[in-house]
């Protein structure tokens, strides 16, 4: 069947038969500096429920720069961010995420201190509200809430299946496990929006494949809307619905996977980097 | 001219003459943390140790006496002779590199890799550890300590400012003599470190480590230079607040006084310990002198501590330090 | 060798996060409550309360809070002694102004206080960290010592620039002032003990704890994912205050009976009690009573073999105790940069895997 | 549940005995699986509530009496409460191997003709699925795993979950009818189907009534007294016989808890958390328990290394079995208080004297260590503690033994999962005599059973207290045994199995009209005993040329006991003498190689290696001595060898599911072996055609070279020349 990614319409249905709803995240004009470097120029693209949309580019196109815009981290010196339907005014980080935004990190950024569980569980820190009195207690509200989420994760573990490494120390594992246990720290977070910076850098070619079946299942199961960056083209074009291509912090394309193959610039534009 | 007025300058100047010992502290600190990214806590219990060892050396007394006469209940307690000061000060520079090349041996290879906090605990761990040898080796009573600089008021100064302003600035030989030796220092180490092989290979491991040791230089010889040069600082800054106020243990705590001195110059620049050994000098005298008065006296203990506190929200890097850029 | 942990299985999630999840664990625990509370009171005299027990129990309140802070939170403070002081006069204070109110709310009051002024402090760590911040605790430790010398009003414009602890009891048993029965000190500081131990389990085994440990290991994801630096921080700045302002409390009422700012309370007490935290192990509850009963422990020790057994005199043994006390600190750190807790952690892996290696 | 009620048939069936539980158990734990971090556990009144529900949903989806149920997954509660829903709905249960490929499952499916489908997860279905296409008569798939199953087509294919809840909605409606069905359950309706893993051709399918398993499960129950309060884990194939009896049969009768490992590769550590009260395994498990045993042990620390094996040598000679044991009925009796007391201060005792043994070995330890410095292992033997010279005599061996519980035995037991079985079993092929003893002798009370599928399991088994290695123990209570002269052995009893289904001939020459059924084993009753003793196959208990018994089964085993051979098949009926092929265990010799560093790329260059080879030999050789000893099978003895470069494998069909050599398959693929054996070679060039576990096929070739071994006695075989 034929899609289109004409941007009036406000639903869509992907080639596997999934309609994919409105607008979630809308970027409009977004345009960041650091101090005379332009990192990324005037730059605008939505993002759809329940859709897999990819942000791709050679390296230092500006694409974790994107999306340390989305998350919040980076403040743009030009343009909005629309989430849900209203202007985002600006705000620190946390509140971003409090907002239902969780992310990954390219390199990873899991608290080594902290067993794979207590990892995940943090990405439940904003659905639980027992205060500081009631957690001192214990007993009651604290450890109810404690149990309700830990269950949550539990199924988080299950289905990303690192149910043997439950209770080791984040430190010890290996990288591509690591990255994986990130993966659920941010799923058990049950975001609106799921931002993945890189999954799959640096795994193997199975490892990859793992990846893009958690990336596609999550989608499929929890209908996670999921944004991700990726510089590999290959694995990108399988798992997208839609995508984004960036270069030298500007847009160079963005549509299916088909129609961004068969654009020029896109093409020049990874001859240019064909190594990678 | 107001009385005040002047009054307010001489104490300036008296702060500026302190602050001049402080940075020679804070240099210490500056030196190990910019080669080892250690916070040498100890930097102060060097100085008091060095001190220890002059004094010792210069009166030809026996090292640890007190513990040699309690297991065999003898009665040593000096040598016949003095050892001249020029000569002990040498001895004792020596001991400070021996030192140095211990606490590179025996703690600092055991400790790479180790998280900062880690290896500032181990300095706190050697400062204890050098209080109590220190004592034990040379006794715990406060020494005078002589190497025949000038002392007392300089007349020249006081009479000049009196003919001139009707007010004679009292300001001590020591001090002018402390502020010379702390420039010569510096301009010694500057001229050390940009020209000599050494000073480059230090600037080098300060600026990356990995980087430093892929070209070959040898950290370990890296470390023992710098606390050896940190020790000789040490010293001569002991020598200072020693003729100055006698050496006891009060003096490792004066030492702390380093510590909001770095924070405002930031902990990796030399010239930042200087102008921040400056800033607090004149700046606790000041407050002493201006507001002290009203809130019961002795806010030296505090001031430097809050001034720098303050001072830090505004610029968490300290005057000098680089800025602190975040990635994710 | 011991462990027998066959059909020791969870079938709750309750059961699972318990603190002692092993059953061996378990009873161990019950047993040190029962000899704790039933036993040792019963056979404790004067010298063992006032040379062991009740610094113990004390330091490692203090401990505790330190290690919630440093440990957990990852934040550096060298202004323990301090916060014990304003612990100390705030109970003080308390205990002159409202005599008829039982100590044991002036202990917590004290507790809050302290807690308050710990924020206040603590602010700056939003801006500084590391060692930045460590030095930056340091003028709270110079200033409060500072504040108390010199403001009368603190210790009740007394001559000798002393506090001196009222005689105050709870259930009608003496706790405080220089008559008191060495059991009852022992008591109120154990019950102390155990009620905050408890709480500070609570508080690091949930999701406070996590915020904490968030910061401590990466505190731009931690934000990122949703933690709120200033709430986390200050949270712990809070609590560890509370927790040493308590032990001061109870280190100037029951221990000491009369204290005097700069002594009793100097940068050398900080510096102790951030040593227990070292040793005993960083981010560890059970590290921070190891610690605390080594470093009360050593120095006893070391009188006794020096001072009693060899009849060295005692400013030697003094410097002696220095030594060592640096000595092992950095022999600590080197063999073992996790303190006692992670012996503890290996010889019990060890021990439950015997006679298996591994 | 004594004989006159069942004999009164109330609980005549599975469905009934789980009414029973849930009348007297019903908060007691009845299920436990591991899943999500921990035991999530049904009690018995909700374990029949999720029955029940299920039952009705089937109901609801038209499931007929008579029908058949096939239930394909791993060991999970849901598939036993599937299998116990068909039976309230007069269905019949077929529990079938998960690891079987489509062409065995197409065939048991296709043969049983079942309407309904229970798969476990994606895997299985996608298998039915392609059965489907040839086999029509599968209406409706019932999956319990829902993970990747969303877009598949749902016009037949089912949720569990959601099965159970239109079961809940349409309690009201059919309510009725489940009664009824239940009701209409008898003594000798069927039961369950279990399909025989066929050691040679076709699976049989083994039609099994209420009667056998209420009956096998009550006796053996009794014989042990097992009660309520045993623990077993459920980890061997749901489609065995074994495990139904286990976890079905007997639980159902004595109401106690069937655990459910989370999956197969944490087997291992689930088994140590639950730690079973009742155990079962087969003799390959303890095999290969035993082998990392000791290869752990060897990089352990020289103390416990020493202590180890001091204290495992003391055990071995009988201590073990005179103070080891646990006593029965520890989990229902309660102690006197006097009895605590006296526990306690042996077990005081123990402890004392085992920290005593420790502080003076290590003394010791510490001055070997001086003398031999990195050898301190070869030179250094652990020793008694001083203190055991003040007891003698049995006092002197009582706490020697508690002092090794202390140090070894416990924490061995402990760590392996075995700390609290009270009766474990094992059964299917001879155990090693060491392996067996090694168990015993920490105070595992392991005994070994003869039975099979027909039996309904149970033929003999060891009564607690006379168990020896080398029988299989007397006949199960109410079994009764013939032997044939021919050493066959032929058994009736309430077990006996009703019917092959679909397969009258087969059942006819298995079962005579007075019910006795030929095992096909060929064994005689020990004399001074009168425990049974099992040779080998009948069938394949064959004449030698000269006329004398060939009975490979014996040898094998015998060479099957030395940890580094992991199985052998042993040639010669008909001929003139024996020979055999020999596979060696991978992970015994590849630790001796790693030892000995001896370097090897693969499988078959170690198999071919000279040094292997020789010590093969060896244990060759050893046992033709052992096997000449017995006249009878004196002509047994092998005279030459190989060492295959592949081991025998199941995927390719040389071995049952149940890990049962097929000899005729290997003698069919390995001719040109055999050949060279006899021809005298000294060595042959073979290529072997392989499957991979992914299904694709591949093949290896190899020379290997031929053995000849010493034999002992007066005979001229080519072995002399």
């Amino acid at each position: 069947m034929t899609m289109t990614t004409d941007m009036s319409a406000d639903s869509y249905v992907t080639a596997d038969g999934r309609t994919i709803g409105g607008v979630v995240m809308d970027l409009k004009n977004i345009t960041l500096r650091f101090g005379g470097v332009v990192a990324i120029k005037d730059i605008s693209f939505d993002i759809r429920e329940g859709e897999i949309r990819a942000i791709i580019g050679p390296n230092g196109a500006g694409k974790s720069s994107m999306l340390n815009v989305i998350s919040g981290f980076y403040k743009p010196q030009e343009g909005e961010v629309w989430f849900r339907g209203s202007k985002r005014p600006p705000m620190r980080p946390y509140q971003v995420a409090r907002q239902g935004l969780a992310r990954t990190f390219q390199n990873i950024a899991l608290f080594d201190g902290m067993s794979v569980l207590d990892n995940i569980m943090t990405g439940r820190l904003n659905h639980m509200k027992a205060n500081i009195f009631q957690q001192a207690i214990w007993k009651g509200k604290a450890e109810r809430e404690e149990i309700a989420n830990r269950e949550i994760c539990e199924k988080v573990i299950d289905f990303l299946e690192i149910q043997h490494i439950r209770k080791t120390p984040v430190g010890r594992l290996p990288y591509g496990l690591k990255k994986r246990v990130e993966l659920a720290r941010a799923l058990a977070a049950q975001p609106s929006l799921l931002l993945l910076d890189e999954p799959m850098a640096g795994m193997n070619v199975e490892e990859k494949e793992d990846m893009s079946r958690f990336i596609l299942d999550m989608n499929d199961e929890f209908g996670t809307t999921i944004a991700l960056i990726e510089h590999d083209m290959g694995v990108v074009m399988d798992l997208s619905d839609r995508v984004v291509v960036m270069d030298y912090g500007k847009k160079i394309g963005d549509g299916t996977p088909d129609e961004v193959r068969n654009n020029q610039d896109v093409i020049d534009a990874y001859l240019g980097v064909a190594h990678d | 001219m107001p009385e005040q007025l002047l009054f307010a300058m001489e104490v300036t100047l008296n702060g500026l003459m302190a602050g001049v010992l402080y940075a020679l502290v804070a240099l210490g600190f500056v030196l190990i943390f910019k080669a080892s990214g250690i916070f040498n806590y100890a930097q102060g219990v060097m100085a008091l140790f060095a001190a220890l060892t002059l004094v010792g050396i210069q009166q030809g007394q026996v090292p640890f006496a007190h513990l040699i006469n309690a297991i065999f209940g003898t009665e040593v307690h000096h040598f016949p002779w003095q050892v001249p000061s020029l000569i002990a000060i040498v001895l004792a520079a020596a001991v400070m590199v021996l030192f140095a090349y211990l606490v590179e041996k025996y703690i600092l290879q055991h400790l790479i890799g180790q998280p900062d906090i880690i290896l500032f605990m181990a300095t706190i761990g050697l400062a204890y550890f050098m209080e109590g040898f220190g004592d034990i080796m040379w006794g715990s009573d406060i020494k005078k300590l002589d190497v025949g600089l000038p002392q007392g008021m300089n007349m020249a100064i006081d009479e000049a400012t009196y003919n001139w302003l009707g007010y004679g600035f009292f300001i001590d030989n020591l001090d002018i003599v402390a502020t010379i030796v702390a420039a010569v220092l510096v301009t010694c180490l500057v001229i050390f470190s940009q020209y000599t092989k050494q000073g480059r290979a230090l600037r080098a491991v300060a600026d990356d480590h990995s980087a430093a040791l892929s070209v070959g230089i040898s950290l370990r010889f890296i470390w023992v230079l710098v606390w050896s040069i940190a020790g000789f600082v040490a010293l001569v800054a002991g020598i200072m607040w020693g003729a100055k106020s006698g050496v006891q243990f009060s003096l490792s705590l004066i030492a702390l006084k380093a510590l909001p001195v770095l924070m405002l110059g930031g902990f990796t620049s030399i010239p930042g310990a200087i102008i921040g050994g400056l800033i607090i000098g004149v700046g606790e005298q000041l407050f002493e002198f201006a507001i002290g008065p009203m809130i019961g006296g002795a806010t030296q203990n505090w001031f430097a501590y809050v001034l720098a506190l303050i001072f830090l929200i505004f610029r968490p890097q300290g005057l000098f330090g680089e800025k602190i850029i975040e990635r994710v | 060798m011991f462990y027998r942990e066959a059909g020791d299985f969870k079938t709750s999630y309750r059961d699972d996060n318990q603190t002692f999840p092993i059953r061996l664990d378990r009873m161990g625990y019950y047993i040190l409550m029962f000899v704790a509370f039933l036993v040792v009171p019963f056979f404790i005299n004067d010298y063992w309360v006032n040379a062991v027990f009740v610094p113990f129990l004390i330091y490692a309140i203090a401990a505790l809070g330190l290690n919630i802070l440093t440990g957990y939170a990852g934040q550096v403070s060298l202004g323990t002694g301090g916060f014990m002081a304003v612990g100390a006069y705030a109970c003080y204070k308390l205990m002159t102004g409202f005599p008829e109110v039982s100590i044991v709310i002036h202990i917590l009051l004290a507790g809050g206080i302290t807690a308050v002024v710990g924020v206040a402090f603590g602010l700056p760590s939003l801006r500084i960290k590391g060692f930045y911040l460590a030095v930056a605790t340091l003028a709270a430790q110079f200033f409060l010592v500072w504040l108390f010398n010199k403001v009368p009003w603190f210790y009740n414009y007394s001559a000798s620039g002393q506090i001196t602890a009222p005689e105050r009891s709870v259930f009608g048993v003496m706790v405080t002032g220089p008559n008191t029965e060495a059991w009852a000190k022992y008591m109120i500081c154990l019950v102390f003990v155990v009620a905050l131990a408890w709480v500070a389990r609570n508080l690091t085994r949930g999701m406070m704890g996590r915020k904490w440990m968030g910061i401590r290991d990466m505190d731009i994801a931690a934000e990122i994912i949703g933690v709120n630096p200033l709430m986390a921080k200050m949270s712990a700045f809070a609590v560890s205050s509370f927790f040493v302002g308590i032990a001061g409390a109870l280190f100037f009422s029951v221990y000491l009976g009369a204290a005097e700012a700069s002594e009793a309370f100097g940068i050398n007490k900080s510096f102790l009690i951030l040593f227990m935290v070292i040793i005993g192990g960083l981010g560890s509850i059970f590290g921070s009573f190891a610690g605390a009963a080594f470093m009360v422990l050593m120095p006893v020790f070391l009188k006794n073999v020096l001072v009693g057994g060899l009849g060295w005199p005692t400013d030697l043994a003094a410097h002696f105790e220095f030594m060592i006390v640096g000595g092992l600190i950095v022999l600590f750190l080197i063999v073992e940069p996790h303190g006692l807790a992670q012996l503890w952690r290996l010889t019990k892996e060890k021990l439950r895997l015997w006679p298996f290696p591994h | 549940m004594s004989q006159e009620l069942v004999a009164q048939g109330e609980f005549a069936s599975v469905p009934a005995l789980l009414a029973r539980n849930v009348k007297e158990y019903g908060d007691r734990p009845a299920y436990r699986e591991k899943e999500f971090g921990i035991w999530q556990s049904w009690t018995w009144a909700e374990a029949a509530k999720e029955i029940e529900n299920l039952a009705l949903g089937m109901l609801a989806l038209g499931i007929d009496r008579g029908d058949y149920v096939a239930i394909i997954g791993r060991n999970r509660p849901a598939h036993y409460w599937a299998m116990v829903a068909a039976q309230k709905v007069g269905a019949v249960p077929v529990p079938l191997y998960q690891d079987a490929v489509v062409e065995e499952m197409e065939f048991v499916l296709d043969h049983c003709g079942a309407r309904f489908v229970i798969c476990g997860d994606q895997e299985q279905v996608d298998k039915v699925i392609e059965v489907q296409e040839k086999v029509k008569h599968i209406e409706h798939v019932i999956y319990y795993d829902k993970r990747g199953l969303r877009k598949y087509d749902h016009s037949h294919l089912h949720w569990y979950k959601e099965i159970q809840d239109e079961g809940a909605a349409a309690r009201s409606r059919l309510e009725g009818e489940l009664a009824a069905r239940e009701a209409e359950l008898h003594y000798d309706s069927t039961c369950v189907m279990l399909y025989t893993s066929g050691t040679t051709g076709r699976p049989k399918g083994v039609v099994l009534s209420n009667r056998n398993i209420v009956e096998s499960s009550k006796n053996t129950a009794e014989f042990d007294n097992l009660g309520v309060n045993e623990d077993i884990l459920a980890y061997l194939p749901m489609a065995w016989v074994g495990d139904f009896i286990f976890s079905v049969g007997q639980a159902m009768w004595c109401g106690f808890c069937v655990n459910c490992p989370e999956s197969p590769e944490t087997m291992m550590t689930d088994l140590r958390e639950i730690g079973p009260t009742y155990y079962f395994a087969p003799p390959r498990v303890f095999e290969t328990q035993l082998t990392n045993v000791m290869i752990r042990m060897e990089d352990s620390g020289d103390l416990k290394y020493a202590l180890f094996h001091h204290f495992m040598e003391f055990a071995k000679h009988g201590a073990g079995e005179k103070f080891g044991m646990p006593r029965r009925k520890i989990t229902t009796q309660k102690r006197t208080f006097e009895q605590k007391i006296r526990h306690g201060f042996r077990y005081a005792m123990g402890i004392g004297f085992a920290a005593e043994t420790i502080i003076e070995n290590t003394i010791r330890l510490g001055f070997a260590k001086l003398r031999h410095g990195k050898k301190a292992r070869e030179h250094f033997k652990a020793r008694d503690p001083l203190g055991l010279k003040l007891y003698s005599g049995k006092a002197h061996e009582y706490f020697k033994y508690r002092c090794g519980d202390v140090l070894v035995y416990g924490p061995l037991k402990d760590t392996l999962g075995f700390g609290r079985i009270r009766v474990g079993y094992t059964a299917g092929e001879a155990i090693g005599p060491e392996i067996f003893e090694f168990y015993r002798s920490m105070g595992i009370n392991l005994k070994q059973l003869y039975g099979q599928t027909e039996a309904t399991v149970f033929i003999t088994l060891q009564p607690d207290g006379e168990v020896r290695n080398d029988t299989v123990g007397v006949p199960a209570p109410g079994v009764e045994i013939r032997l044939e002269e021919n050493g066959e052995i032929f058994y009736r009893s309430p077990g006996t199995f009703v019917e092959y289904y679909n397969n009258p001939e087969s059942t006819a020459d298995t079962k005579d009209p007075e019910g006795w059924v030929a095992t096909g084993d060929a064994g005689f009753f020990d004399k001074e005993n009168g425990h049974l003793r099992i040779i080998d196959r009948a069938k394949d208990v064959g004449k030698m040329a000269d006329g004398r018994l060939f009975a490979p089964k014996y040898v094998e085993n015998k060479l099957k006991f030395y940890p580094d051979i992991l199985e052998a098949v042993v040639f010669g009926n008909d001929r003139d003498m024996c020979t055999a092929f020999i596979n060696i265990d991978l992970t015994a010799v590849g630790n001796w190689a790693e030892r000995n560093n001896v370097a090897y790329a693969s499988y078959q260059e170690l198999a071919g290696h000279p040094q292997v080879l020789a010590s093969i030999q060896e244990h060759v050789e050893a046992v033709n001595k052992s096997v000449a000893e017995d006249e009878m099978l004196s002509g047994c003895q092998v005279h030459r060898f190989l060492v295959l470069h592949k081991e025998l494998d199941a995927d390719d069909g040389e071995m049952t599911r149940t890990r049962k050599v097929r000899r005729k398959i290997v003698e069919e693929r390995y001719a040109p072996l055999i050949e060279a054996l006899y021809s005298g070679k000294s060595e042959q060039f073979i290529e072997t055609e392989v499957t991979y576990e992914d299904g694709r096929k591949g093949s290896i070739k190899a020379t290997l070279d031929i053995r000849d071994a010493a034999v002992v006695g007066n005979e001229q075989g080519m072995a002399a020349e």
